[in-house]
């Protein structure tokens, strides 16, 4: 039975953290189809963006609240910088903005390893966060629960936001034919820096989790990068609810190869295990049809 | 799609006197056989030029394949280097156990050979074929592979006793008998990679002068209508796949004699990243293009990686940038550039390419 | 040319004469290090303090009145780029010897190229033992005076069940397979092992295992920031120092600030501590804290660094020459020690390792050690164990024949 | 060349519940140019997707005695069915000249794939002949206009010499001569080959079709001559048009198509 | 309204308009082959390439520079040939993607489904999904939705089945009427020159024929294009 119900709870905060990192991923590839493999380093922007926020507010109950959304917004600004800079030239050929953000991660990572201590910074954790809160007999630790917490905000507020206003719309529009959008009187332009501010944003909000759980140093957006990827492609492009299940299953999964094999072969389990789906369902999750060549 | 077919050909004749020729009267060891080492990515290189440059498969995960033949040659020469005592890495975590079963066969030359050129191409056609036939494409299959590189790099790292770990295999004596620290011999083996390399070359120019090649590009553009000219574009991407992999095995074949040592840090994500970034450099669909950018790319880091390190990842950044964004085909597509400016206007690359690329990120 | 059987076939005999330049007043040295990669985390202050030792010789008349000039070579992280960069330094940079590496894999990998072009490779980080050459010196502790030590102090505790908690590389696992032999000697009872790759953070999935095993102790070999990760789930999970505290081989004053208060209360085994109080330690520190983008703290493998620089120093005077046999032979000859800031040690000219003595600390407020243990005497370097009767004869007799 | 016709019996094709086509029959013979007309969304498109093996089909479609229905795409093209597309396709990147060569490759053996193509084969100049591309041979089809693509893939459709051609509004965007072109160029191919077309000009239709099927809501309203079919009310009332404010204005234009 | 005079464009090197002046009027047609460059100049006009000489005026200012978007909100509408639509939203957000912001959109919305029943019906469906008339149907309703001043046409009735094409010539006609500038490529000369105040004849790339619209012109026009 706790072989069940503690790698649940891990599974499902592991889940969330990846959720965090995907969510961007689900607008700037998942709506864009811009292959950003510099995500990984907008979240290191975001939990640094953290450290520093620290640094002005000592008192780490404050701190983190007040970091959330400033992270989103440095990691957002970078994510704009990076648009209006490289990726608007690209959107004609989103295989190769992989390569070109490869080298954006490139030159981030080791802009933080000389900026900052080179073994990394600490990102105190509010003391609110501290111990555990017991459920149904089982110690859940609080940071878990915040994420898991943080995560579900984050999935509602960006689903709300495409739901509710014509972003959603104009995004996917822009997409599947810019110049025909264009026409449309849509500002395709005003749309992709947008939706690339808030897809960085998000790995930046993603960072400060990230913070939380592991090490924040310029290495460690690369430890993300591909599962968050994987997970968006397991969901099914621009399948937001896709996105979210392939996340918790993928997490959940990964808790438990851990908790009954060694953490090194969760890992290649996981990632066979995705291959493996991706192979049956090609499209991901939830899929939309088209009418072939049309 | 070479306009000139016997021009290139030309180009090649030359490549190989210099590598053959030049290169080793030239170069101090230490660089002929840092040039070597570049050759076995080169190898790996040119099969990604044909797979992603003419195929429009982003094969994010060549390091699998580099593997493959790179493992099968180190284990061999680990073998032949311990004779008949167990190596010595696996001693200490269970110094009675015999040799894991899967290393036996390596000790004959015969299979290890074999298992350089069968382990890719059956690895490579069962993956391309269930990948294909179920139309996988575009950034899902680059994202994939990808995973696949990353997932083998850790699962080797953790089997420290039966595949060395992270640590890898190195500390070869032999080479198929020859003494490696020999340096006639180590002559020898720079001149196989390079001979392998022109090879390769010549490998890719009969395929993008062929039929098949302009076939290819058919495919990547536009893959759903060749279906209606009677042909299953899964076969025509499963043969460009599984050549490209098995150039891979044979570039990470040949690294293991010439850098002495393998290990998983060669083919995970990284690695295969690398690889792709001297493709991109080159020149992804032309001829030279791939092994040329993939022969700077590791100059680059041997030479600028030492002479200012803290600037090299800002270097090999800049460079994935600038190539990609303003020459999306690569260096070698200058002289073209420059001639095109005067010959009869023709399209502008990009927009032609978009609408196949964009279904295949939406799709 | 040579085929297997010839005489050339004798362990690389075919090493090139050595083309290092001793006309001048100056003299090259070799430091590798990654500073770029997953382990320039690490190495880069490795490679910082370096430098300062080599200013600071330089400061006072260099060695056999040459100044040192060095070049700098980065191993990024990548074996493979350890073997060519040594390589390089050795046949293009001509460098009477090199200084660096941190990870086990570096050190395998640097290992035939230095002995087949007979250098030499000074390696100052702590290492899971069961190795020698004649080319290379180790400054940091082998089993027998960090792990070792270790253990004796649990059993001193009192303590019956362990964990091992690890990265999945081979010091974690080399070191784990010695603390089990030892450990089934002290009757200590291993109740769980566990190792997560290197490059990954998250630990909740184990340390929940940990939790659930309720052991006395943890042992720790995990290395780099996938430590923060441990230490951050262990807190999570309400695990504490006063209930299953955790004693460590890899954090040291370098780590621990990352760790912020949650590491503090628990133990590491080292041989140098910040806080350690010898003659020359307090000088190191003032140096250190002066040095340019410097750290601010000093730990166990920067001091190794610092004195491996040091150590050549003292073996080159001795042989009079930069000649590596002349060294070899020199280390040989009389027992060389100086004062280190860990105290005065000595080399074992026959496997080149350093005397060292044996120190638990436990992690403060203000992420310096509390030196809470002390083993009685300089413990002697003994890297096959001989001197342990517990370490299966076999396994050393089937590992001294693979190296040989 | 062919005697075999193209049978199509109750032909039903369904969209999770929308049935798109709900049991066509019609068939085509050697010969004739077989028009398929009918409103928008009729189904006409979808019945070529499903004879060619684009989207599953029920029923059947058989040419000669061999069964069509449920065989994967190329295999279809294999056995001489080939098809244009409404929304013209071809591979930008390639020369005209490659774009034929490829057509004309199905039949070629797979080693042959891996020689080079020297000069250039009979059929493929003829094609270019007679779709007016002469001109072209060199200009990657990318930028060819709307028309020129169209006209390039009926070529294509001539090399890789097909029993069947299906073409789905093959004269859209053409200028009135370049229709009549286009249809005398149909007649010819038709003389040896089964030639079935979706058009919505009648006055094209009028001109060049010999028996016309006219489908509405996925099922045929009408099959014969083309002035059996115009005289057809039901035809009238849901497609040519004739009461309502539209009248005058289609019958303008019908009428100024006549000459 | 809208003056194009003396424009040289084409693609990256290649270039497809020589000179071409297009006249000025309430409806303008223009007429030409395949691969004249018709296309070529209506997305100049909506400025999906930019000219690179000569001058781009919409009610009397420099509009050369301006985004197409930018145009679109200035009263620039364009049904771009070969029936194109966001084939991943359906048919309703097609419409509401340009009804967006506007006052009274919804209203405009139910006057183009009213006008077209088969989106009406389709109105769920992936535009995607819908027939090749369906889907130019929809091209035609978004332009209108947006209720422009001046109304840019590619061989609109391209695909469409004759009641309907009778529907939108008429809607055409019915907008010039209610003083909607037009400029109209159409391939079915007769209706084109109906409809027309002044044409144009391009043949490739150059005008080689201008002149007053009406059914006299009929014949002047296919001499000029005769094949
Ligand atoms: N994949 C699909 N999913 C759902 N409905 C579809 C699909 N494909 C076609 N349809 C519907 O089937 C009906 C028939 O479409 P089809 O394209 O065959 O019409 P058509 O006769 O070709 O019309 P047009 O003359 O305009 O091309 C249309 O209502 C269309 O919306
Ligand atoms: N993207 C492009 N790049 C280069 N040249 C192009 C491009 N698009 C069109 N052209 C060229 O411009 C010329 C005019 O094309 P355009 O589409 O304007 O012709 P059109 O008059 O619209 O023909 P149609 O009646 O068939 O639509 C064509 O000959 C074509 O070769
Ligand atoms: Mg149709
Ligand atoms: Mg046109």
């Amino acid at each position: 039975m706790d072989g069940l119900i503690a790698p649940l709870l891990n599974g499902s905060a592991q889940g969330a953290l990846l959720l965090l990192a995907a969510l961007g991923l689900s607008l700037t590839f998942g709506q864009m189809g811009v292959i950003n493999m510099a995500h990984g380093e907008f979240l290191m922007i975001g939990a640094f963006s953290a450290y520093l926020v620290q640094q002005v507010i000592t008192a780490s109950g404050l701190s983190i609240p007040v970091a959330l959304p400033v992270a989103f917004v440095v990691a957002g600004l970078f994510g704009l910088l990076l648009e209006v800079t490289i990726i608007r030239w690209m959107y004609r050929r989103p295989l190769d903005t992989l390569l070109v953000t490869v080298g954006v991660g490139l030159i981030l990572q080791q802009a933080a390893l000389q900026i900052f201590p080179s073994q990394g910074v600490p990102v105190e954790k509010p003391r609110w966060l501290d111990g555990q809160l017991t459920i149904l007999g089982y110690s859940w630790p609080m940071r878990q629960l915040f994420t898991i917490l943080l995560a579900t905000v984050c999935v509602a507020a960006l689903s709300a936001w495409l739901k509710y206003t014509s972003f959603g719309r104009r995004i996917r529009a822009t997409v599947h034919n810019r110049d025909l959008a264009e026409t449309t009187g849509i500002s395709t332009r005003g749309i992709d820096r947008l939706t690339f501010f808030v897809g960085s944003g998000l790995a930046g909000v993603a960072g400060v989790a990230a913070s939380l759980i592991g090490g924040t140093n310029s290495q460690m957006g690369a430890q993300y990068i591909i599962p968050a990827f994987l997970v968006v492609a397991a969901g099914g492009i621009g399948q937001l609810k896709g996105t979210v299940i392939a996340a918790w299953a993928v997490g959940v999964a990964l808790a438990f190869f851990a908790y009954w094999t060694t953490g090194s072969l969760a890992q290649v389990l996981a990632f066979i295990l995705v291959i493996v789906f991706l192979q049956l369902r090609p499209q991901g999750l939830f899929t939309v049809r088209t009418r072939s060549l049309a | 799609m070479t306009k000139k077919p016997w021009i290139s050909l030309g180009g090649i004749g030359v490549f190989a006197v210099l590598l053959l020729a030049v290169a080793p009267l030239v170069l101090t060891d230490h660089w002929l056989n840092n040039l070597g080492k570049y050759c076995c990515w080169a190898i790996a290189a040119v099969g990604i030029g044909l797979a992603w440059g003419r195929g429009g498969m982003l094969v994010m995960g060549q390091g699998v394949f580099f593997a493959l033949g790179a493992y099968a040659m180190a284990m061999h020469l680990t073998l032949e280097t311990a004779g008949d005592r167990v190596p010595g890495f696996m001693v200490l975590y269970d110094p009675l156990a015999p040799l894991p079963m899967f290393w036996e066969p390596f000790r004959s030359a015969g299979f290890t050979l074999a298992a350089i050129v069968g382990l890719p191409v059956v690895v490579a056609g069962a993956l391309g074929y269930a990948l294909f036939k179920r139309r996988v494409k575009g950034a899902y299959f680059a994202i994939l592979t990808q995973a696949l590189a990353v997932a083998l790099a850790v699962l080797i790292s953790s089997t420290i006793r039966e595949t060395g770990g992270d640590t890898g295999l190195s500390d070869f004596k032999y080479f198929f008998g020859f003494v490696l620290n020999d340096p006639a011999n180590r002559l020898m083996v720079y001149l196989i990679a390079a001979a392998l390399l022109i090879v390769c070359l010549l490998a890719v120019w009969q395929f993008y002068r062929s039929r098949f090649g302009e076939l290819l590009v058919a495919t990547r553009d536009a893959e759903e209508r060749v279906r209606f000219l009677g042909y299953d574009p899964a076969n025509v991407k499963l043969v460009a796949f599984v050549v490209s992999a098995l150039m891979a095995s044979i570039g990470g074949a040949m690294f293991v004699p010439i850098v002495g040592i393998i290990t998983p840090a060669e083919i995970g994500a990284a690695a295969s990243i690398l690889m792709i970034a001297g493709v991109a450099l080159g020149g992804r669909a032309s001829l030279f293009g791939p092994a040329l950018g993939a022969i700077a790319v590791g100059w680059g880091q041997s030479s600028l990686g030492s002479t200012w390190p803290d600037g090299w990842p800002y270097i090999l950044g800049l460079l994935f940038i600038v190539v990609i964004l303003f020459l999306p085909n690569g260096l070698s597509s200058l002289p073209a550039r420059f001639a095109a400016a005067r010959r009869k206007p023709d399209v502008p690359p990009t927009p032609v390419i978009a609408a196949a690329e964009l279904e295949e990120v939406r799709s | 040319g040579a085929r297997a059987g010839d005489d050339a076939a004798g362990a690389g005999s075919s090493a090139a004469a050595s083309c290092v330049d001793t006309s001048g007043d100056t003299i090259k040295l070799g430091f590798l290090n990654s500073l770029t990669g997953g382990m320039a985390i690490s190495e880069k202050t490795v490679s910082d303090v370096l430098h300062m030792a080599a200013d600071e010789i330089n400061a006072d008349g260099g060695i056999l009145d040459k100044k040192i000039e060095y070049v700098q070579e980065d191993g990024a992280t990548d074996w493979p780029t350890f073997a060519e960069k040594t390589e390089k330094l050795l046949t293009q940079d001509c460098v009477a010897a090199i200084f660096g590496g941190w990870t086990s894999s570096s050190r395998k990998a640097v290992k035939p190229v230095v002995e087949k072009f007979n250098g030499l490779f000074f390696y100052p980080v702590q290492y899971e033992g069961l190795e020698s050459s004649p080319n290379i010196y180790y400054t940091g502790a082998t089993t027998n005076q960090q792990i070792i030590p270790a253990m004796d102090f649990l059993a001193a505790e009192g303590v019956k069940t362990l964990f091992l908690a690890g990265s999945d590389y081979v010091f974690p696992r080399t070191a784990n397979a010695i603390i089990k032999l030892y450990a089934a000697k002290l009757g200590i009872k291993i109740v769980g092992e566990e190792y997560v790759p290197l490059d990954k953070d998250d630990w909740t999935s184990q340390v929940a295992k940990i939790a659930a095993a309720k052991p006395d102790f943890i042992f720790n070999t995990i290395n780099g920031s996938s430590n923060v990760g441990f230490i951050k789930a262990y807190y999570d999970a309400g695990l504490t120092p006063a209930k299953t505290p955790i004693i460590s081989v890899s954090i040291a004053e370098e780590e621990a600030p990352a760790m912020g208060h949650e590491v503090t209360g628990n133990y590491a085994s080292w041989n140098y501590f910040q806080s350690l109080k010898t003659d020359t330690n307090p000088e190191f520190i003032k140096n250190w804290k002066a040095y340019p983008n410097s750290s601010g703290v000093t730990s166990d493998p920067m001091e190794a660094a610092y004195i491996s620089l040091y150590l050549y120093k003292a073996l080159v005077e001795a042989a009079g020459s930069f000649d590596v046999d002349a060294v070899n032979a020199a280390a040989k000859a009389k027992p060389i020690t100086f004062d280190a800031p860990e105290g005065k040690v000595t080399l074992d000219g026959e496997n080149h390792h350093i005397s060292k003595p044996g120190h638990i600390g436990r992690i403060n407020a203000d992420n310096q050690f509390d030196i809470v243990w002390a083993s009685d005497k300089f413990i002697e370097p003994d890297p096959y164990l001989e001197g342990y009767d517990w370490f299966p004869a076999d396994i050393r007799k089937q590992l001294t024949d693979a190296a040989g | 060349m062919t005697d075999a016709s193209l049978v199509v019996t109750d032909l039903r094709v369904e969209f999770s519940g929308f049935v798109a086509v709900g049991g066509v029959s019609f068939d085509a013979h050697p010969g004739e140019v077989r028009f398929l007309i009918g409103p928008n969304g009729a189904g006409k498109t979808t019945c070529i997707d499903a004879i060619t093996g684009l989207t599953k089909g029920t029923g059947s479609a058989r040419l000669g005695d061999t069964e069509l229905l449920g065989r994967p795409v190329h295999k279809i093209v294999r056995l001489g069915v080939g098809r244009t597309f409404q929304t013209a396709s071809v591979f930008d990147e390639l020369t005209v000249l490659q774009n034929l060569d490829i057509a004309a490759g199905l039949h070629r053996s797979s080693v042959s794939l891996l020689r080079a193509r020297r000069g250039v084969d009979r059929s493929i100049e003829q094609a270019l002949e007679e779709t007016g591309l002469a001109g072209e041979p060199a200009t990657p089809a990318g930028i060819l206009s709307h028309g020129q693509k169209q006209w390039l893939e009926i070529a294509m459709l001539l090399v890789q010499d097909a029993k069947v051609l299906l073409l789905d509004e093959p004269v859209a965007g053409m200028s009135h001569d370049e229709r009549t072109a286009t249809g005398e160029l149909l007649q010819r191919i038709a003389a040896r080959r089964i030639v079935l077309v979706v058009e919505h000009d009648m006055d094209f239709m009028r001109r060049f079709a010999t028996r016309v099927t006219v489908l509405h809501q996925g099922r045929v309203l009408s099959q014969g001559t083309v002035a059996e079919v115009q005289a057809d009310p039901q035809v009238q009332e849901v497609y040519l048009g004739t009461a309502g404010a539209a009248t005058t204005a289609a019958m303008a234009v019908v009428l100024e198509r006549e000459d | 309204m809208l003056e194009l005079t003396d424009i040289e464009a084409g693609y990256g090197r290649t270039q497809v308009l020589h000179r071409v002046t297009v006249p000025t009027g309430k409806v303008v047609a223009v007429l030409g082959h395949n691969g004249a460059g018709k296309t070529t100049l209506l997305r100049l006009a909506i400025g999906l390439i930019k000219p690179t000489k000569g001058r781009v005026f919409f009610e009397g200012e420099n509009i050369a520079s301006l985004a197409p978007n930018k145009r679109v909100a200035r009263g620039m509408a364009y049904v771009p040939q070969g029936q194109q639509s966001f084939g991943q939203l359906t048919t309703m957000e097609n419409l509401q993607l340009v009804a967006d912001g506007r006052r009274r959109g919804k209203a405009l919305i139910d006057a183009q489904l009213a006008r077209f029943p088969a989106l009406e019906k389709f109105a769920t469906r992936k535009a995607g999904l819908l027939s090749g008339g369906q889907r130019q149907q929809l091209a035609i309703a978004r332009a209108l939705i947006t209720e422009p001043k001046l109304l840019i046409l590619d061989e609109p009735t391209e695909g469409i089945q004759p009641t309907i094409v009778a529907e939108i010539e008429h809607t055409i006609m019915q907008l010039a009427g209610e003083g909607i500038s037009v400029l109209l490529v159409e391939q079915h000369i007769g209706f084109a020159l109906e409809a027309a105040e002044r044409y144009v004849v391009l043949a490739s790339g150059f005008v080689t024929q201008t002149g007053e619209g009406g059914s006299a012109a009929a014949s002047t026009v296919r001499a000029a294009m005769a094949i």
